[in-house]
């Protein structure tokens, strides 16, 4: 598998993957997608790089730590739950901010916020399957 | 009262400190609770002879009828007097006796527990708190006989004794929730003046008969019975205080307390009569042939209590008279009885009557003590003993029916009864020789002291009576509410009672002679083990041990192909028992309209699926695996799910792709030859596959109409700002789920990650 | 006021996010766990507190109203049942630092106790039947992963059917929420209670049922849907074991009380019987099964089962007081079955085995952990007056009066064996002598008890708990009560959860 | 398909649960997955089904109208499926695992939890 042609080609996905998989991440919540799915083909690119490159590489290289992934993600949905609380609102609420439109990313909401979390999580979810399995 | 008890349950708990600062005098100064709780029973005397009655209430759990209301009448006050009284004496004796053993902390702990829980017993005047006192009595009793505990003797009396008791003890607390059920109230006093509204609500007579078993286990009633003579592996002064006058006598004491509810209905006269009749003959002729003077005592106990039984039993107005007599004599005669033969043990070493003989000279105190009380025992003038013999006597002189054969079983009893009081007192002082080793010498005072006043007390009594009489009179009417007045005394005239009391005293003595000449002979007497309701309970406790083993090596056989059986068995017979109402639809529906690639996917699947159980090989059954999955991300297009259909196909890859990284290195399938078993398998997922398809179709026969989905579709764009309304739902309405599923998901990948690297060579691995 | 409910949730999760960044610091995870279930006992008291006063509490998470987003509903009995999760979860705590090795918890121990914490007080907590189940998930997923964490052979074999049968179980679970969803149209629980009734034909509604008497029958371990559980129970470390004693099982009884008073409250004679024979066969085959047994912690496994079935007894009879006795039972039990586990982790330690047949004399070195043992062991075979006294006490009233017979015979027996099994636990680890030929063998594998003192702590803490109920149990079973009343009216919790409306 | 769907959800039940019936530790857990498959569609199918036609809001528009698929049991399907997934993916290990150190692929050889010790 360590042909150059692949190995270039694997370097040059992993980016192209990030930023489609942050795509499906915020068209989500109107049309197919969403966190779960972008968090999965994160993951995939980082896989692809694990299977050529080895777990200890992957690592070095992107400092990804899939624990981490995973509590950040935890965190960030408990923290985007706890966001309406100060507005005086119910736990997990979504909170819209109206005015602003951002292109391709949509309205930012504590949902998207959300979503996020679900990304890294799924992110990092996978990422330690597919290193712990690797590694064996 | 509650003071009282809770006095002594406090000395219980603080025992272990009080032992450290009183070390050897610990039961000497313990016996000064029940010695003062004498007195203040004392001061109650008047009062109560006098036909008054002492009452406490406090609440405890009133959401269930339960309070801790005392009752002091004469029938309490007697018992209160006989636990107080002989309780002082035997916690004296206890300090100087227990001095051979070691930790006697916890022997006076069990023992404190069991003095205060045998006070509330008698005195509570509710059926809850009364229970709860009963098991406690059980519960200490359990500890105390097991003290010497590396004996596997003493477990084993221990446990027969606990097992026995406390079994009795649900029966009877079932019976006294019937009685409350019935009655409702869980006030005795309330109980029992409504039997009439007990006996309408129909429970009367089950109560009755739980309540009876209660007691007889507890009052070692045939065939119950044989976990007291079990109990002499108790240190002596335990055998002594509960195992012959307290105790045991709970039993007596409940049914007595119960008689004015159910003398006279039903089979409670007869029951108690012949039970009675039964356990008395029994004791009394096994205590005769015993060699162990505590097995004597022990067995004379049965006798008297299946006596008392009896008494109780014939319910006429004597007969309660002669009962509540009873309770007193033999209360005192045993107890004092027991612990001296305690002190014949510990200064001989021995409680063999065949190695005994010839001790009055050296042992002149005990031996006074011993043959006073032994004379009480046999019921001879002018003791307390002779007394009540001669009321016993009298009652079923006057009963109506079965006077002749109750009569001649109690000639019988007594006699028997007198001739092991030869045993325990000739034999012992005056017999020929003794075979001991060494000579013993007299024990100390303080050892003597307590068995000795009560020898005198025994002779006071007895003659003069009077000073006892209105107590008794008042615990008669405790038992019998419009009873005759009891007159004690010890001259009636010469009459039938007499002349029969003489006669059982000849004869009794006859029968010593014939014992006592015959060592041999009794010797060889041996009772067959068949008829032994020990072994009995040996058999049943090792028949429940055997067929609970067999049951559980049979369901909980460890194979998890018949728990999953089990598991999907159940489900299906259930099912169907629901289903059956249920027509089957028709299959005519199915061809009206469907496309033909609806069923090209849905052939593969199924193919795919048949092909995955068949598969001899692991990648290609994975391989299959992957099919029908994908087939499922299809079927989800098919029907409006794109984001279940791309989850679906994304999760099916992440799964093969686990499998084949996981399971590549495995050796090859294992073929497993089971043509026969499968074919059971085979058929229950048959029925099961059947019993899910015709489940959908029943519940979606019918129309659904739901809201949910209306206010989705109208709201999710609106409020929650979202077009993907399953998205929307996902992180908005529904967020909490998947905050759960996150987490699902990150504790997987902990486990995972767990299994696989957990190692015990401590080498750290990040995450 | 409603913040109670989320402070409740948020504490373990919380604790269990800080020690996933805690990772591997063994000293800090320990003080985040004790910290944070201390926190959770402060927070389930408010919380109890608040239902107290204000009878139902609703949370409706995401700000959406019922029946459109999900619920979360504390009423007294979800409460209850979160406080005594809290408190079993300081116990283990406490003892899980004298006993848990550096390895496991180099593997995650600590945070998967905390979401485990998590997702039984979520169990409790949620009023809406999918996100039960998401619950249900999560507290699977990190107990099997407890289970294993150690990858002892037995551990690795009770993991496999554990998994298996629960998974299976689990599949049931979704498929009632598939057919209640596709009868109704609605998934909160307070909402379903409503539309049930206009079901077309309540034949459905028993056909659901069973569907949720297997889901919830296997997690809370009714005949004969058990078997996971002896078989799996023995092998983790003991504050696992004890924490899923205590608290597993409870969730499955927790279950079926709020299903089978709430949503599936129909005149149903299948219903009834079903649950009238599982309770009775329930008590019978667990205690069997303890009376087998020679492992002090297989004894106490089946003796679970054989207590469920007096919860269940209480709930098939289905009174107010009947309730009432399965609410106290499951109180009582709570406490002393953890506790139970936790002596007997602690008579391995000092005696060097669970068999009873290897070890003896506990009562002769160890007086004040035999006490300890005792309260218990004699509240679980209902001796007055410990706790177990009054449990039994009421559900035996409770089928006496309604004239179920055959149940109180059954558990009047059950309770006789009971105190069989539990006496012979006594018997042979405490009173007899260690016998010869292991005596080399006990003395190599036990330590002395004073270098695992802390180890006690907890143990004094629920045998106090128990002793307490037992001597001042009024307000144990005013509470009881309580809750039982509330279950015998759903229609308040229906009306606080779906407001005027309904 | 409407009609086709509940006799593939009782092949798919029936396939899983015969698999799980075998003694090898693979196919147990193949059983397990088809069951979750088994499940997801019942869950599908049960809740009513809806040919073509997603949950998605059209850009012209606010609300959905019309027939549209309903999108809570899908919903509630995605966040089965994840967390069959997460339950699956410990299991499949689990069964790795349990080779390695039981030494056997054999369930009928895992009784020794369960055994009388006595």
């Amino acid at each position: 598998m360590n042909s150059t042609i692949l190995s270039m080609g694997i370097k040059l996905l992993v980016p192209l993957f990030v930023i489609f998989s942050l795509f499906l991440l915020f068209r989500g919540h109107n049309a197919p997608g969403g966190g779960f799915v972008g968090g999965l083909v994160f993951s995939i690119a980082f896989s692809l790089y694990t299977l050529n490159y080895g777990v200890k590489r992957t690592k070095e290289k992107y400092k990804i730590r899939p624990l981490k992934l995973i509590a950040w993600g935890l965190l960030m949905a408990v923290l985007s739950g706890l966001i309406p609380l100060f507005a005086g609102e119910s736990f997990l609420t979504g909170l819209w901010h109206d005015e602003i439109t951002i292109p391709v990313l949509g309205k930012p909401g504590t949902p998207i916020l959300f979503d996020i979390g679900v990304y890294l999580l799924v992110a990092g979810t996978i990422l330690s399957l597919i290193f712990t399995l690797w590694e064996e | 009262m509650l003071t009282t008890i809770l006095i002594g349950f406090l000395l219980a708990v603080l025992l272990p400190w009080l032992y450290k600062f009183f070390k050897a005098n610990t039961g000497r100064f313990l016996a000064v609770f029940p010695a003062a709780a004498f007195v203040w029973f004392a001061t109650k005397h008047n009062q109560i002879a006098a036909g008054g009655i002492v009452k406490e209430a406090y609440n405890w759990m009133p959401g269930l009828g339960v309070s801790l209301d005392f009752k002091l009448d004469g029938l309490s006050l007697l018992f209160a007097f006989l636990i107080s009284g002989i309780g002082a004496i035997v916690l004296l004796y206890a300090g100087t006796y227990m001095k051979a053993y070691e930790k006697t902390d916890r022997f006076f702990v069990a023992l404190m527990i069991f003095m205060a829980s045998m006070l509330g017993l008698v005195l509570s005047d509710n059926i809850i708190s009364l229970f709860v006192f009963w098991e406690l009595t059980s519960f200490s009793s359990y500890f105390l006989i097991g003290f010497s505990h590396e004996k596997e003797e003493s477990r084993g009396a221990a446990l027969k004794a606990l097992l026995i008791t406390a079994g009795g003890g649900l029966a009877l607390l079932a019976g006294l929730i019937l009685l409350g059920i019935g009655g409702e109230t869980n006030t005795i006093s309330e109980l029992l003046m409504r039997g009439d509204q007990i006996a309408d609500s129909g429970f009367l007579h089950v109560a009755m008969m739980l309540i009876i078993v209660g007691c007889f286990t507890k009052s070692a009633q045939f065939p119950f019975h044989f976990w007291l003579p079990a109990a002499m592996a108790a240190p002596t002064p335990v055998s002594a205080y509960l195992h012959s006058a307290t105790m045991v006598k709970a039993g007596i004491y409940l049914l007595a307390r119960m008689s004015p509810l159910f003398n006279g209905t039903g089979n409670w006269n007869t029951t108690l009569l012949v039970v009675g009749g039964i356990t008395m003959l029994m004791g009394a002729s096994t205590a005769v042939i015993q060699s162990d003077l505590k097995k004597i005592l022990a067995y004379t106990t049965v006798s008297a209590l299946g006596l008392l039984t009896m008494l109780l039993g014939i319910g006429t107005e004597i007969a309660i008279q002669a009962a509540v007599v009873f309770i007193l004599a033999h209360a005192l005669y045993k107890g004092a009885l027991f612990l001296l033969a305690g002190i014949i043990d510990h200064q001989t070493g021995t409680r063999n009557i065949r190695k005994l003989g010839k001790l009055f000279k050296k042992m002149p105190y005990t031996g006074t003590a011993v043959i006073i009380a032994s004379l009480s025992m046999a019921g001879i003038p002018p003791l307390f003993g002779f007394i009540s013999k001669e009321l016993i006597y009298a009652s079923t002189i006057d009963m109506v029916i079965n006077s002749p054969l109750t009569t001649s079983a109690f000639f019988i009893a007594g006699v028997l009864i007198t001739a092991a009081a030869g045993i325990l007192s000739y034999k012992v002082f005056f017999g020929k020789r003794n075979k001991l080793e060494s000579q013993p010498t007299e024990a100390p005072f303080s050892l003597v002291a307590g068995p000795l006043l009560m020898a005198v007390i025994a002779v006071t009594l007895g003659i003069s009576s009077r000073f006892i009489s209105p107590l008794l009179n008042q615990a008669s009417l405790a038992v019998m509410p419009e009873n005759i007045e009891l007159q004690l005394s010890l001259w009636h005239g010469i009459n039938t009672e007499l002349i029969m009391s003489m006669a059982t005293i000849f004869i009794g003595y006859l029968t010593f002679l014939f014992i006592y000449l015959n060592p041999k002979f009794i010797a060889s007497i041996k009772v067959s083990d068949k008829i032994k309701t020990s072994s009995v309970y040996d058999r049943t406790i090792s028949t429940v041990v055997e067929i609970s083993k067999r049951v559980t090596i049979i369901i909980q056989n460890g194979n998890l192909r018949i728990y999953v059986f089990v598991l999907i068995a159940v489900f299906s017979l259930l099912s169907l028992w629901v289903l059956k109402d249920f027509s089957v639809p028709s299959i005519s529906i199915l061809w009206s309209d469907f496309r033909i690639y609806d069923i090209v996917i849905g052939l593969i699947m199924i193919a795919a699926c048949f092909y995955a159980v068949m598969a001899k090989s692991r990648l290609l059954a994975i391989a299959l695996l992957g099919v029908v999955g994908y087939g499922v991300a299809f079927i989800f297009i098919m029907f409006g799910a794109p984001d279940l259909a791309i989850t679906q196909i994304l999760i099916e890859t992440i799964t093969v792709v686990i499998f084949v990284l996981v399971l590549w290195k495995l050796p090859k399938f294992l073929i497993f030859t089971e043509s026969f078993i499968k074919f059971r398998y085979f058929m229950i997922s048959i029925v099961f596959g059947g019993l899910m398809t015709w489940i959908v179709m029943i519940v979606t026969q019918y129309p659904l109409e739901s809201h949910l989905k209306a206010y989705f579709a109208e709201n999710s764009y609106l409020l929650a700002k979202g077009k993907n309304v399953v998205n929307v739902i996902l992180v908005d309405f529904r967020s909490l789920d998947t905050l759960g599923e996150m987490v699902v998901l990150g504790i997987a990948a902990i486990g995972i990650y767990a299994l696989v690297k957990f190692n015990k060579t401590g080498k750290k691995e990040e995450l | 006021m409603e913040n109670h409910i989320l402070i409740v949730l948020l504490i373990p999760l919380l604790s269990g996010i800080f020690s996933l960044f805690a990772w591997g610091r063994k000293q800090l995870q320990q003080y985040i766990f004790l910290v944070g279930t201390f926190l959770l006992i402060v927070a389930a008291g408010f919380l109890l507190n608040s239902v107290l006063i204000h009878e139902v509490i609703v949370l409706q998470s995401a700000g959406w109203e019922a029946p459109f987003g999900i619920s979360l509903v504390a009423d007294l009995l979800s409460s209850i049942m979160v406080l005594l999760a809290a408190i079993i979860g300081i116990a283990v705590a406490i003892y899980s630092f004298s006993e848990v090795d550096e390895h496991r918890i180099q593997f995650g121990f600590y945070p998967l106790m905390n979401f485990l914490v998590f997702s039984v007080c979520g169990a409790f907590l949620t009023g809406d039947v999918f996100n039960l189940y998401v619950w249900f998930e999560m507290m699977l997923i990190s107990s099997f992963v407890l289970m294993v964490l150690g990858n002892g052979k037995s551990q690795v074999e009770a993991t496999i059917k554990y998994v298996t049968i629960n998974i299976v179980a689990s599949t049931f679970f979704l498929a009632g929420i598939g057919i209640l969803y596709g009868l109704t149209g609605t998934l909160n629980m307070a909402d379903l209670a409503v539309r049930l009734q206009s079901v077309p034909n309540s034949s459905l509604l028993d056909l659901a049922a069973i569907f949720f008497f297997i889901a919830f029958g296997v997690k809370a371990a009714v005949f004969p849907l058990f078997n996971w559980l002896p078989a799996s129970y023995h092998t983790p470390p003991i504050a696992v074991s004890s924490f899923f004693a205590g608290l597993l099982t409870k969730v499955g009884v927790y279950a079926f009380i709020r299903f089978f008073t709430m949503i599936f409250n129909h005149e149903s004679a299948f219903i009834d019987n079903l649950l009238l024979y599982t309770a009775a066969a329930t008590m019978f085959f667990g205690v069997l099964g303890a009376a087998a047994q020679m492992d002090f912690r297989k004894i106490l496994s089946f003796h679970i089962i054989s207590q469920i079935g007096y919860m269940i007894m209480g709930l098939a009879i289905g009174t107010k007081l009947a309730l009432t006795g399965a609410i106290f039972y499951i109180i009582h039990h709570i406490i002393v079955k953890s506790n139970l586990f936790l002596i007997a982790g602690i008579v391995k330690k000092s005696s060097g085995s669970f068999n009873l047949k290897k070890i003896g004399g506990v009562y002769g070195k160890y007086p004040f952990l035999a006490i300890l043992f005792i309260i218990s062991a004699f509240s679980l075979a209902g001796f007055p007056p410990l706790s177990g006294f009054w449990a039994k006490l009421i559900v035996i009233k409770a089928g006496l009066e309604s004239g179920d017979s055959f149940l109180v015979i059954v558990a009047l027996v059950v309770g006789f064996l009971t105190l069989y099994s539990m006496t012979k636990i006594w018997n042979e680890a405490f009173w007899k002598k260690v016998p010869e030929e292991y005596m080399e063998e006990s003395q190599t594998k036990s330590v002395p008890l004073s270098s695992i003192k802390p180890m006690i702590i907890p143990v004094v803490m629920l045998a106090g708990i128990t002793l307490f109920i037992g001597l001042f149990g009024e307000s144990v079973l005013n509470l009881a009560m309580m809750t039982a009343e509330q279950l015998l009216n759903p229609e308040i919790y229906i009306h606080a959860v779906l407001g005027n409306d309904s | 398909m409407e009609d086709i769907l509940p006799f593939l959800i009782g092949c798919l039940y029936a396939g899983g649960i015969y698999l799980i019936f075998h003694r090898s530790f693979v196919k147990l857990i193949i059983g397990l997955i088809i069951l979750g498959y088994a499940s997801n569609l019942f869950l599908f199918t049960i809740s009513r089904i809806t040919r073509d036609a997603p949950p998605l809001i059209p850009d012209d528009a606010t609300q959905l109208t019309e027939t549209f698929a309903d999108p809570l049991p899908q919903a509630l399907i995605l966040t089965a499926i994840v967390i069959g997934f997460g339950l699956q993916a410990f299991a499949i290990v689990l069964i790795k695992v349990g080779f390695k150190t039981l030494k056997t692929d054999d369930l009928d050889k895992t009784t020794s939890t369960d055994r009388l010790d006595n």
